[in-house]
């Protein structure tokens, strides 16, 4: 009952902000239209916590979800019924296939309870921030409806009850992000990312359309109920086991698309032109995980099919590295990020591709200490961003440490969890990820134990172990690829510490420095901005050591929707706690001397002169020789990479979207205005037609 | 075999040879008046399709069909008047080329290539022009090479010869 | 007899108040009357429908075959005559003082009657003449639509190849009478199957012979150009673009309309045992139409030429369904056989009713957005440009807002009925079976390959109709002047807007009303014949 | 990836692909593809014909003996197809057909000759017509080929229709339009009369779609008999006509000497719903013939 209401009014809240700014906001709110936001997704985050308490107290293994029905939208019978006399329906009796029925349903379990808790209450601190931020912009108001409106559709995902509704709101969530992101259209810029991020959304939206139709030609049926229950599927992979792998990797593409992963992440860096909460609420923290949502909610689906997780994990792997080694050449700080949740998300995929209980669990938790910390670095950029007058170049300015002590203090903190260090909440989830890769590259062993989670059901599944070989993905045997996987990712790691802390070095230490846009504002940003990033902070210092490893309470929270999840492997992975703290520890360090020192000692070398001193100044040389055995091949790999992203990636990806354009133009010369020649085109069409059917008759 | 009885077949052909005949000119007769003639032929070869196929199965729905057919082109020769009539006092000219204004906005437009007259290509049947004797001698007339450059109007159109050389 | 005109009945009634109209027009009656009257005598139509749909007619034995009545007939007549109503609405501005509004309305009248009775016509000829009922009165509202050189270079276009396109389709007529010996669509139907049934049975295409294959081809052709379907579209988008965009808006709805009903009439329902032939023509055109409608859409800027390809792409998503019907009339009962299996679809419209689905759900949409259009004129400035709608959300929001709804529809996004129309017919796509030994047949990978490429197209749709909303909603208006469109035309694009959020939200009711049919076809095991006797009393 | 090259070895697609070569193959191979080759080959050269015949816009001495080169190509053409072989024994229809076809056979004078001499008259006027410079003349031919088709409906008992052609055709349409022509041409051929847009694509798309057509009734007629049961140009059996009959209210069969009043009572009784629409089709033509007539349009320059 209270779960039933709670989980009508978590949407509502939002619903009602957005329609009271559009219907009101231009007029009679204007600079107030930050309330009704503030206060619906305020509203709706209370509830969600308390729908998390709730289904945590009362939802058990065996029930382990509930679905409310909202809108009864269509329902048809079977029409095969009255067939009586012809043909008799077949005994074997359609079990599998439910009357037609479209409604719209939320579907409340501790999968989604986590993910609104997160969404909702990131999205309020976003909101009270924003409300500073845009003050005084022109469209106010249509800032705070398009959040709005954002806030409900990501709700509405997350409470989807079925893949048609996941993916209306889907398609609802990127529209938003498109309005969003162009939202200062006036920019050329930020026109060209909206439509850029637009088309490359659209690439994976076929993929994941193309996945909807295949369960629909599968499964008969689009509700989680019916497609994600482990025993149909069970049925499903007796009968075509193929399938399940083509439904994934279809599904898989949508979740690249959103969740910006290689080969379709080309949009995310450039949606950085819309304003900055944006980029916090949307391309950090919640739209984006929109995919690894997705991928989550599937497990049932991806646990059958192997290859499709081989595919997850070695995409996110890629994607993790690719975007690590490109964010450490960036100088515009919101881009450094950008690459950065990118990275972070491939981490993510990485953890669920593995299929492993702690993959899974490390993959959403890393989700939800990650939407903490990036966001927070987000609103710390733009806070900083705000102070310098809209420029965002780490070049133009250094030294705000005096400045902005705030943004500062919470940026470093923000940066701390980034890069994973000990007690932080980043740490104890990007641990729990590696260790499940590391646990995955020990072989098939671990495969056995996935490949049987879909438990106690299936008794014939433990009949016939996993007798095939164990995966392949392009050859390579999936131990070795995990293996590579492992260092791949903990090589991400160091890149990780590495770039966040050049950013913070470059940006709040140093010589004092600030660019003429800031001219004499260049201030600390007011309360209402501060206060959420200090939330924000205390939730990126804590919320890893609350509920994750130590307490394992959100490992054991989560098992109630993915029932695998808590098997397996529980201790800890020393082994892989020393690596991934020496390799956050290696790359503070070294971003420390790049960047922390030099800015000082410059100075000093010039005043106390001689290249005498210098050479005796040991730290340089090893800068020095640092920089050439280490640095600059990374640095060549970085700016490969990275033109490789811009040419060929963004080509190819944008080119894809031109293509119809391209074929729209080659049958336009026969458009010229002749009456004559559209006559004969139609007669040639219909002669050869006609030709074509009557030789291939009979 | 000519000589025979004409079979059902052979009313078919001929009602797709005109039929098809008539297609090739509408593609090809740039007179709107001509390119309506030849959609009015094509309609011809269907009634005789229509026809034959009636008497091979005894029913008059094949005769009724064609009358139809008759009463629709009719219909549609009202209206093509109309139009053409006002077309013409529009540009002084029948030449369906003229209307190509609206097409895809970067397709060039499609002008002839001027091409040299002979005067003497004309034909005329015999039938005497109003206001003109017969055999009354007259000086041939150069043609506009262009559609819409130069546009003869009524006035100062010189009038051919009558009982000039004809057939083709 | 007597049973004819009284099924005839609201036609009758549209056409003698069309003759009316023609006649009132010498009457000194100032031109704004005429709208209104228009509007009445749908209203009367209406009142005929009812009167004649509610008629128990079974029992008379006088029937002949020349109209049909089936639930779908009556529910296109209503469709015909709210979407007429509609379009009656927006051109009342521009006729209030234009010394031909009795005969415009006149014109608009018969055509609607047109449509109805292309709807009903169980017989070529009737059909063949109410096909050319709609194209006649076009000629003319075509010319009248606006006093311009565009305008008519338009007309022009269209009725050259409107011509050439009806010989063509008179020509197939003359083939599938010959093929039958009659003319009534039944008995072409009964005698084809008869040769079906006693052809070798179970082959496809059994009693197909060449002569059928021609015959479809040339319907197919000359009903193509009245869809406007790849490659007998080229009229399309020069017409649109010359003429008024309430024309525009008339040419996007009713020709195509009839085209489709037409179509399944002549070739899904009636020529049994030409399904392969059918199919493959329909999936060809269909493919090829989608695509390049799309495609060419995506390039243009003018607004009218730009739906005039985004038309003709819809036309490919109905022909979708078409070509599911051919393959449903090959074997109903086969088709219901096999969705029995764990791969079924059922309670999903068929292919034929998908496709019907998708018209109405294109035709209220148009309506609408073309309503837009109209209203959106300034004096002496048509909208031509997609510039002309920038920075519409500024200057008439809730106007931008629905064109919104109407774009999003026409896109297929979920909660409108564009996307259920799209959701139906792909659906109906891959339900398609082939028929092999295996009772859990494969999908048929051609009508697969169909649904990806109308996947891909609904995509590459979603991109133009984007952009003409974010140019609506992202943009500074350029012009400031007030829309010249007329309180009528508001009012009818908010009706549209209902209609199509209603539809979009509660399309259980039409679903419902489709499935009829098929509940019916699958009871009897003949098909609901002439005046059908499970016609309900409403 | 496993599963990729797993569903190609399933074989769908490449399955498809080979099928599609053997059908198209095997298609080329089949009777009605003979028959249409063989009509392409006839066709072929009355097309390249009329191809030299029509006003290409190259005014100049060569044109002369082209078109007379054209017009013997097209004389040879249609000279070939009255020959083109029908086999008589092969097909079934000539048993039945003429009865049927030759309605007028108790009048000695009719016979093939009459259908020949007729069809030939039709199609050279109508070759003449497409191809003449001149809009009149293309008219005049017109208004030929509308006799040599009455006297063809004239010898297959449709005497209503052929009286109706002429005079509807050719006494009212064809006039109407040659005045409209002499108005609006007093001299004659005009420049555009002299051109043609793309005759070759023209005519290779008629020879295409001829060609199929002729080869098709070819194919039908001698191929397509009861033995297949297909309908194609065949009679269908009593049977089905016996039901539609019964279901359509017996729709007209033709008998009895009274032709007209039989057709008239056909056509009032049986479509007379038809008849109301063509009342209705003729009022909008009327009626939009003169509000097309009186219409102003702004004298506005062209765009």
């Amino acid at each position: 009952m209270a779960i039933e209401w709670l989980a009508k009014l978590i949407p509502l809240f939002p619903l009602l902000a957005c329609l009271i700014t559009l219907v009101f906001g231009a007029r009679y709110l204007r600079e107030k239209s930050h309330y009704p936001v503030v206060f619906g997704c305020g509203l709706s985050a209370l509830c969600s916590l308390i729908l998390a308490f709730t289904v945590a107290s009362n939802q058990t293994a065996e029930e382990p979800f509930q679905t409310v029905t909202v809108y009864q939208w269509l329902a048809l019978d079977p029409v095969a019924e009255p067939l009586a006399e012809g043909a008799a329906p077949s005994s074997a009796a359609p079990a599998l296939t439910p009357p037609v029925n479209f409604s719209i349903s939320l579907r409340v379990d501790s999968l989604s309870a986590i993910m609104l808790s997160m969404l909702t209450f990131v999205a309020t601190l976003v909101a009270i921030y924003a409300s500073g931020y845009m003050h005084g912009d022109r469209s106010y108001w249509r800032f705070f409806t398009c959040v709005a409106l954002f806030v409900f559709s990501m709700i509405m995902l997350v409470l989807s009850a079925s893949f048609l509704q996941l993916y209306m709101f889907w398609e609802a969530v990127g529209l938003c992000s498109y309005m969003l992101i162009g939202f200062w259209y006036e920019k050329p810029e930020a026109a060209a990312a909206g439509k850029k991020a637009f088309l490359v959304n659209r690439i994976g939206d076929f993929g994941f359309a193309t996945g909807v139709f295949l369960i629909w030609v599968t499964f008969g049926s689009l509700e989680f109920q019916q497609v994600l229950n482990p025993e149909v599927v069970a049925a499903v992979f007796r009968a075509k086991p193929e399938m399940i792998t083509w439904i994934c990797v279809c599904l898989f593409t949508g979740a690249v698309g959103k969740s910006a992963q290689f080969p379709l992440h080309v949009w995310l860096p450039d949606a950085m032109e819309g304003p900055t909460p944006v980029s916090a609420l949307i391309h950090a923290a919640t739209m984006v995980t929109a995919g690894v949502y997705l991928v989550a909610r599937c497990t049932p689906l991806f646990i059958l099919a192997p290859e499709a997780r081989l595919l997850v994990s070695f995409v996110g792997g890629v994607t993790a590295l690719l975007a690590a080694l490109i964010a450490l050449t960036q100088t515009d700080l919101k881009r450094v990020l950008a690459y950065s949740t990118v990275s972070q998300l491939g981490y993510m995929f990485l953890g669920l591709g593995t299929g492993l209980a702690s993959g899974i669990a490390g993959g959403m938790f890393h989700l939800v200490t990650h939407a903490f910390f990036k966001a927070l670095l987000f609103l710390g950029a733009g806070s900083v961003m705000h102070a310098m007058g809209g420029v965002i170049d780490m070049r133009e300015f250094s030294g705000l440490r005096r400045l902005m002590p705030q943004t500062y203090r919470t940026f470093l903190i923000g940066s701390l969890a980034l890069a994973g260090l000990v007690p932080l909440s980043g740490f104890w989830s990007k641990d729990t990820i590696l260790s499940a890769v590391h646990e995955a590259s020990h072989g098939p062993a671990a495969h056995a134990g996935a490949a049987h989670a879909d438990s106690e059901h299936s008794a014939e599944a433990a009949a016939e172990p996993n007798v095939a070989p164990e995966p392949k993905l392009l050859g390579v045997s999936a131990t070795s690829l995990y293996t590579l996987l492992f260092w791949m990712a903990s090589f991400t790691s160091l890149l990780t510490a590495f770039y966040t802390f050049r950013a913070v070095f470059l940006t709040f230490w140093g010589e004092e420095k600030i660019p003429h846009a800031a001219g004499h504002h260049a201030h600390e940003s007011p309360p209402v901005m501060c206060i959420p990033l200090w939330i924000l902070a205390i939730g990126a210092i804590f919320l890893g050591g609350l509920l994750g490893h130590p307490t394992g309470i959100f490992d054991g929270f989560l098992a109630r929707t993915i029932p695998m999840v808590g098997e397996g492997h529980h201790g800890t992975d020393w082994y892989v706690v020393i690596l991934s703290t020496v390799c956050a520890v290696t790359g503070i360090s070294v971003a420390y001397f790049m960047y922390g020192l030099p800015s000082k000692l410059p100075e000093q070398i010039a005043t106390a002169a001689g290249p005498l001193y210098r050479a005796s100044c040991n730290k340089f040389y090893l800068d020095e020789i640092y920089r050439v055995l280490f640095v600059l091949p990374i640095l060549a790999l970085a700016s490969l990479s990275r033109l490789l992203d811009w040419s060929l990636i963004d080509g190819l990806v944008t080119g894809v979207g031109k293509l119809p354009g391209v074929a729209g133009r080659l049958p336009r010369p026969i458009q010229n205005g002749l009456v004559q020649f559209y006559a004969l085109a139609m007669m040639l069409g219909l002669a050869v037609l006609l030709w074509v059917l009557v030789i291939k008759q009979g | 075999m000519p000589g025979s009885e004409p079979v059902l077949n052979n009313y078919l052909i001929v009602g797709a040879l005109l039929f098809t005949l008539g297609t090739i000119g509408f593609l090809t007769r740039r007179n709107l008046i001509v390119m309506f003639l030849c959609a009015e032929l094509m309609l011809q070869g269907v009634s005789l399709t229509l026809v034959a196929f009636g008497s091979f199965h005894g029913t008059w729905n094949g005769q009724v069909f064609s009358i139809f057919s008759l009463s629709l082109a009719a219909a549609e020769a009202g209206i093509a008047l109309a139009l053409f009539v006002v077309l013409f006092k529009r540009n002084h000219s029948l030449d369906v080329s003229i209307w190509q204004d609206l097409r895809e906005p970067d397709q060039p437009a499609i002008l002839d290539e001027p091409v040299a007259e002979t005067p003497d290509e004309q034909h005329w049947p015999h039938l005497t022009p109003a206001g003109l004797l017969p055999g009354e001698p007259h000086a041939p007339q150069g043609h506009a090479s262009h559609h819409g450059h130069a546009r003869p109007t009524l006035a100062q159109a010189p009038v051919a010869t009558a009982g000039g050389s004809h057939g083709n | 007899m007597q049973t004819t005109f009284l099924l005839l009945l609201p036609q009758t009634v549209v056409a003698l108040q069309a003759a009316l109209f023609i006649l009132g027009g010498t009457f000194p009656i100032p031109a704004r009357r005429w709208g209104p009257l228009a509007l009445v005598a749908l209203l009367l139509g209406g009142a005929a429908l009812h009167y004649s749909s509610g008629l128990d007619i079974a029992a008379d034995a006088t029937q002949t075959l020349a109209v049909v009545r089936t639930p779908l007939t009556v529910g296109f007549q209503w469709a015909t005559l709210v979407i007429g109503a509609l379009l009656v609405l927006l051109s009342m501005q521009s006729q209030s003082a234009s010394k031909s509004a009795a005969e415009f309305y006149g014109m608009f009248l018969l055509m609607l009657a047109g449509l109805m009775l292309v709807a009903v016509a169980g017989d070529l000829i009737l059909l063949f003449l109410a096909l050319e009922l709609i194209s006649i009165p076009t000629y003319v509202l075509l010319y009248l639509g606006r006093n311009d050189y565009a305008s008519q270079e338009a007309s022009t276009k269209y009725f050259l190849l409107s011509v050439f396109s009806a010989a063509i389709l008179l020509y197939g007529f003359a083939f599938l009478y010959g093929l039958a010996g009659t003319t009534q669509l039944e008995g072409i139907r009964l005698v084809l199957s008869q040769a079906y049934k006693s052809s070798v049975a179970g082959t496809p295409n059994a009693s197909g012979s060449v002569l059928g294959v021609v015959a479809l081809v040339l319907i197919t052709a000359g009903l193509g150009f009245k869809m406007a379907a790849v490659p007998f579209h080229f009229y399309a988008p020069d017409v649109y673009q010359g003429t008024s965009a309430f024309n525009a808006g008339v040419l996007a709805i009713l020709p195509k309309a009839a085209g489709l009903v037409a179509l399944i009439r002549v070739g899904a329902e009636t020529m049994v045992g030409f399904e392969t032939t059918g199919q493959q023509l329909t999936l060809i055109v269909a493919a090829i139409t989608m695509t390049g409608g799309n495609c060419l859409a995506l390039l243009q800027t003018n607004v009218r030429r730009m739906l005039a390809y985004s038309g003709v792409a819809h036309a490919g998503y109905m022909l979708i369904g078409v070509a599911v019907g051919f393959w449903e009339s090959w074997n109903p009962a086969l088709r219901l056989e096999q969705t029995t299996g764990p791969l079924a679809f059922m309670g999903l419209p068929s292919g034929v009713h998908a496709s019907l689905l998708y018209l109405l759900a294109y035709s209220l949409t148009s309506a609408g957005l073309f309503g837009v259009l109209v209203y959106l004129a300034r004096p002496g400035k048509q909208v031509e440009h997609v510039d002309d709608l920038t920075g519409l959300a500024k200057t008439q929001p809730l106007v931008a807002i629905v064109a919104a709804v109407f774009l999003f529809s026409l896109a297929g996004i979920p909660p409108l009925p564009g996307f259920w129309a799209k959701l139906s017919v792909f659906t109906t796509a891959l339900s398609v079976r082939q028929e092999t030994a295996d009772s859990l047949a494969a999908v048929h990978p051609a009508f697969v390959a169909l649904a990806v490429i109308g996947v891909i197209n609904a995509a590459i749709g979603a991109v133009y109709y984007l952009r003409l909303i974010s140019a609506m909603f992202l943009n500074e208006p350029l012009s400031t002047a007030r829309p010249a469109g007329g309180r009528a035309a508001l009012v009818s694009v908010y009706c549209a807007a209902v209609l199509v959020v209603l539809l979009g939200l509660i399309p259980g009711p039409v679903f419902h009303y489709l499935q009829q049919p098929a509940r019916a076809a699958a009871v009897s095991a003949t098909p609901a014949v002439g005046v059908s006797p499970a016609v309900s009393s409403r | 990836m496993n599963f990729i090259q797993k569903s190609l070895a399933s074989g769908q697609l490449s399955g498809l692909l080979a099928d599609t070569g053997f059908g198209l193959r095997a298609a080329l191979a089949q009777p009605h593809s003979g028959a249409i080759l063989r009509a392409l080959a006839v066709l072929g050269c009355g097309i390249i014909g009329i191809y030299l015949l029509l006003p290409r816009g190259v005014e100049g001495g060569g044109t002369k003996l082209s078109r007379y080169l054209g017009g013997a190509l097209a004389t040879l053409s249609l000279v070939f197809l009255v020959t083109f072989p029908i086999p008589a024994g092969e097909s079934s229809l000539v048993g039945h057909s003429s009865a049927i076809l030759s309605p007028l056979s108790d009048q000695p004078a009719v016979t093939g000759w009459t259908f020949y001499i007729l069809a030939l008259i039709s199609l050279a006027s109508a070759v003449m017509m497409i191809t003449a410079r001149n809009p009149v003349y293309s008219a005049l031919w017109f208004a030929l080929v509308l006799l040599g088709n009455s006297g063809l409906l004239m010898i297959q008992k449709a005497d209503f229709l052929s009286a109706a052609t002429i005079i509807v055709y050719a006494g009212a349409i064809v006039v109407t339009f040659l005045f409209v022509i002499m108005l609006s041409q007093p001299n004659g051929a005009a420049a555009y009369d002299r051109r043609t847009r793309e005759p070759l694509l023209s005519s290779i798309t008629g020879l295409i779609l001829a060609a199929v057509l002729v080869g098709t009734l070819h194919y039908s007629a001698t191929h397509e008999g009861w033995g297949k049961m297909t309908v194609g140009a065949q009679r269908p059996s009593a049977e089905s006509i016996a039901a539609v009959a019964e279901k359509s209210n017996q729709f007209g069969k033709i008998s009895g000497p009274h032709y007209v009043a039989e057709l008239g009572k056909t056509l009032f009784v049986d479509h007379v719903v038809s008849v109301e629409i063509v009342g209705l089709l003729l009022l909008a033509a009327v009626v939009g013939a003169v509000l097309i007539a009186g219409h102003q349009v702004e004298r506005n320059a062209r765009q």
